[in-house]
């Protein structure tokens, strides 16, 4: 689903991602980690296309994104699930219009809009924030709501960075059972962590970057 | 549509800077007619000013009719000419006798009249009438045997035509220039407008919206921002008139014939639309992924 | 002082929209420059148009100097009045053979001359002459045991001072329009730019800065963009001078007589700068914490 | 060095804090925790007087929050270093302006600052980020300067509210050592974290939000 071979990228000559090569399979929930600064967020970056990378090349949801016209990439995206480790959410958008957009994007009508964002929500339990601004929703919140947004498409392939930064343990048991759930239903997840605990002891592939190489890759 | 939905809230939700936005696209294109009307009743009445360009003709007292003729048929040939009309002494002395009003009794004094017989030539007061080439007209004239004598106010003509010249040049220039300046101003106000939505059209493309999904609603809002501008720019326009312009006309009758064509207030808005719909093109750009 | 490093800093990192809004300022202040200047032009070509009011007191031929006198004194009393002129019957048979020209043959035919002794009286033109009060002036004239008649050319005389007042009536107008349409579009641009600084003024108030220190790089920021907007209309309009007018006048001599006060140069810099600073504090607004 | 007595704040009839007292002494270092949207931000939002109190009394540094003058209020803010959730980086300044930016504020001289900014670069480990632009950095980077800009200004309080949610345990471990020292040096400190590890066996005081109201307080 997801391979990456020898990419790279350079900002100003500096490497946030040197030659990193590896491969997802369909159906697989894998990890990223690594210090602060790794590139974590470059390399999701490169899968979702808002980089293009100097140097080798990522095959995702079966496009191949060194020759892929520009006029495709819309519907790359659709098929890749992002929560955003910096949330990117609609500040003059409601919570609602917020994760509809994604639906509204693809045409679906409205009546199963609705259906559809309002049980992400309370997939997310924010039900009852669905018709606040995201500035009045605290930290945690506003995490959650990405997360919905990135699920309510219905993804082939979900990208998380960082998902848990501003959850309590409760939230974070809660969101890695929502993410068991769509991996079980056959969406590709791969997640950004800090976060040790959240892989630890769950048998699943762990990628560790360490200044944009990738240093090692186990078995948690 | 959903695009529709998504303009008008948007235009909601930043009600004060959209506003600000309508007001100044209205403010410029009230400007920008209010300068074109003036221009246009300029004109208007520039060309009720009587044409004054005119020569006499004068006759000699000895010349025959067949002379004469020749002379009123080569003026009348030529396509300066307006009208040509014969003044014979005798009416000559009619105006005469206006000149001294009542006191005629002056010319009474003479026996004989002692005018002379005339044509006066009007030429046409088109702008492509040359001096030079109603010079070249009257040095013809003179050639017949039948003419005594040419008078041509050139001064009075130069003057005249160049008036009507700089006012059509002012015109046309300040009008250029104000069309410019217009265009430029909306554009700039459209696209400091959507300037701050460059994060916005970044999320949309990072959720996989195609091209035309991510500018509609843009185009719908500056669309709808640019013909409420045009709207009121007309009322302020019709405020002025009704205001100004009818006190003016009752203090001043010769403003009576200052006219605002009905049309211009159907083309306020067409042109707002314009404008905003351009802008929001250009502020927009090519999304590229 | 860092202030200043700030506002440059600041003006320099968001190159393109403050060059769109030096930009609007500088066109909006060309323009109302460029209008101002074309009224203040008309107003001085019409201040050229020779004073046509004039009225000719015709008197009796059996007057007395003293009668003749009392008349003179009479009219130069009055306020309206900037020239008194005696017209023997000499000298106006004099203008007469002027009108027939070569063709004075036809007066020596006159044994005794049959004109008249007359004042030919000159009104004051400014536009606080009313026709009332000359024509209140000439009943009184008419009084006289030596005058004759009074002959004033009524029509023309208003029609003339319509006309210079409505110049005045839609010079005033237009430009009060104008300078409300430049201030309002200049506080627009202006609030635009600031608009999307709302998130930093925030910072600076948690990071406890002080009123003064948010709002003078602000406030310095208008300034420069402003002053620099007026610098550049300016320029404009030193470019339409030498281009446009400078054809303009060699093809018709009568707009040599247009002239640009160099001091609006001065002025542009000045005004652009009040503009942008006004704007900058009514965009900035109240800091409160 | 902070009491709350009574501390309510409510956003539109929902409380989002109810009722809160507490006191923490000069010197101490403590910690409040409690699940998503507990209310810990508005606590911190109260305490820095980005938010009034619509019931109770906070006193904080001396200043009580209820009879302050407008004027003072920058004065008072000068005395508390924040961590802020959501950074509050300008995008349009460079790292070193960004954090230069608390000390030229209170017109400290331009050799001073640059001698201070540079070490509190180092002491999170950014030293050669100083020149780049806030939205260049990583997720746990900018977290980072958020937290050397609290810092800089040598606050008697420092607020830092989820201080380690983008950071590796590495960069945790680094940033628990640079509170543990400024609090030694005086600071009090309060700071609000999901992360029970934070806390875990430093036997320092910890507050329990939940709902707005605070649920229990224990010693770690
Ligand atoms: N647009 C950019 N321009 C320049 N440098 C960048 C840019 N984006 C990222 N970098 C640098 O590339 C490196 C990797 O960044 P990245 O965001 O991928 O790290 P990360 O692993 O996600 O870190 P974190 O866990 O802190 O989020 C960092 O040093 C960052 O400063
Ligand atoms: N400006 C606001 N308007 C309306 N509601 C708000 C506003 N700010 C916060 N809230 C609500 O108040 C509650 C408490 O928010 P707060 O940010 O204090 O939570 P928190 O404990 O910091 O949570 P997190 O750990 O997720 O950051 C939340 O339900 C939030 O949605
Ligand atoms: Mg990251
Ligand atoms: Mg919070």
């Amino acid at each position: 689903m997801i391979v990456l071979d020898k990419a790279s990228k350079y900002y100003d000559a500096q490497a946030a991602l040197k030659n990193v090569s590896f491969s997802i399979k369909k159906g697989e929930l894998a990890f990223v980690t690594g210090p602060s600064g790794a590139g974590k967020t470059t390399l999701f970056k490169l899968l979702y296309l808002a980089e293009t990378p100097d140097d080798g090349t990522i095959t995702i949801a079966g496009f191949n994104t060194s020759n892929l016209k520009e006029a495709t990439i819309p519907f790359l995206r659709r098929n890749i699930g992002v929560v955003f480790q910096d949330f990117k959410l609609l500040n003059n958008k409601t919570v609602f219009d917020n994760i509809a957009l994604t639906l509204r994007i693809r045409g679906i009508m409205e009546r199963e809009t609705k259906e559809r964002v309002h049980s992400v929500l309370k997939l997310v339990n924010l039900r009852h924030k669905s018709d606040k601004y995201p500035a009045t929703l605290s930290g945690g919140e506003q995490q959650r709501i990405t997360l919905a947004r990135a699920i309510v498409g219905e993804p082939t392939v979900m990208l998380a960075d960082e998902p848990t930064g501003n959850l309590d343990a409760e939230n974070e048991d809660n969101i890695m059972k929502i993410f068991k759930y769509i991996n079980n239903k056959g969406t590709t997840i791969l997640i950004a962590t800090h976060n040790r605990s959240l892989f630890t002891n769950t048998g699943k592939r762990v990628f560790y970057l360490d200044e944009g190489t990738l240093a090692k890759e186990e078995i948690a | 549509m959903f695009s529709v939905k998504m303009a008008l809230q948007s235009i909601l939700r930043e009600k004060w800077i959209n506003f600000l936005t309508m007001a100044t696209l209205g403010v410029l294109l009230f400007i920008f007619f209010a300068i074109l009307l003036v221009l246009y009743n300029v004109e208007r009445l520039t060309s009720k000013i009587p044409s004054k360009l005119s020569s006499l003709v004068v006759l000699k007292d000895d010349a025959s009719k067949e002379e004469i003729a020749a002379v009123e048929s080569e003026a009348k040939r030529s396509k300066l000419v307006k009208t040509v009309d014969f003044i014979s002494k005798e009416a000559a002395m009619e105006d005469l006798k206006k000149v001294f009003k009542s006191d005629d009794f002056i010319l009474k004094g003479f026996g004989e009249n002692p005018l002379f017989n005339s044509f006066e030539i009007k030429f046409k007061s088109d702008e492509d009438v040359k001096t030079s080439d109603i010079k070249a007209l009257i040095s013809k004239l003179k050639t017949h045997r039948a003419v005594d004598d040419v008078e041509f106010g050139q001064a009075q003509m130069e003057s005249l035509s160049a008036l009507k010249h700089g006012v059509r040049t002012i015109g046309v220039t300040l009008s250029t220039t104000f069309a410019c300046a217009v265009v430029f101003i909306s554009y700039t106000t459209v696209k400091i407008l959507f300037y701050r939505r460059k994060e916005e059209i970044e999320i949309y493309k990072l959720l996989g919206a195609t091209r035309g999904f991510i500018r509609l609603p843009f185009f719908l809002e500056g669309a709808i921002v640019g013909f409420c501008g045009g709207l009121s720019g007309a009322v302020m326009l019709q405020v002025l008139n009704k205001i100004t312009l009818s006190k003016l006309t009752a203090e001043i009758p010769l403003f009576a014939v200052v006219n605002i064509p009905f049309t211009v207030f159907l083309l306020f808005p067409v042109i707002g639309l314009m404008l905003g719909l351009g802008g929001a093109v250009l502020a927009v750009g090519r999304v590229r992924y």
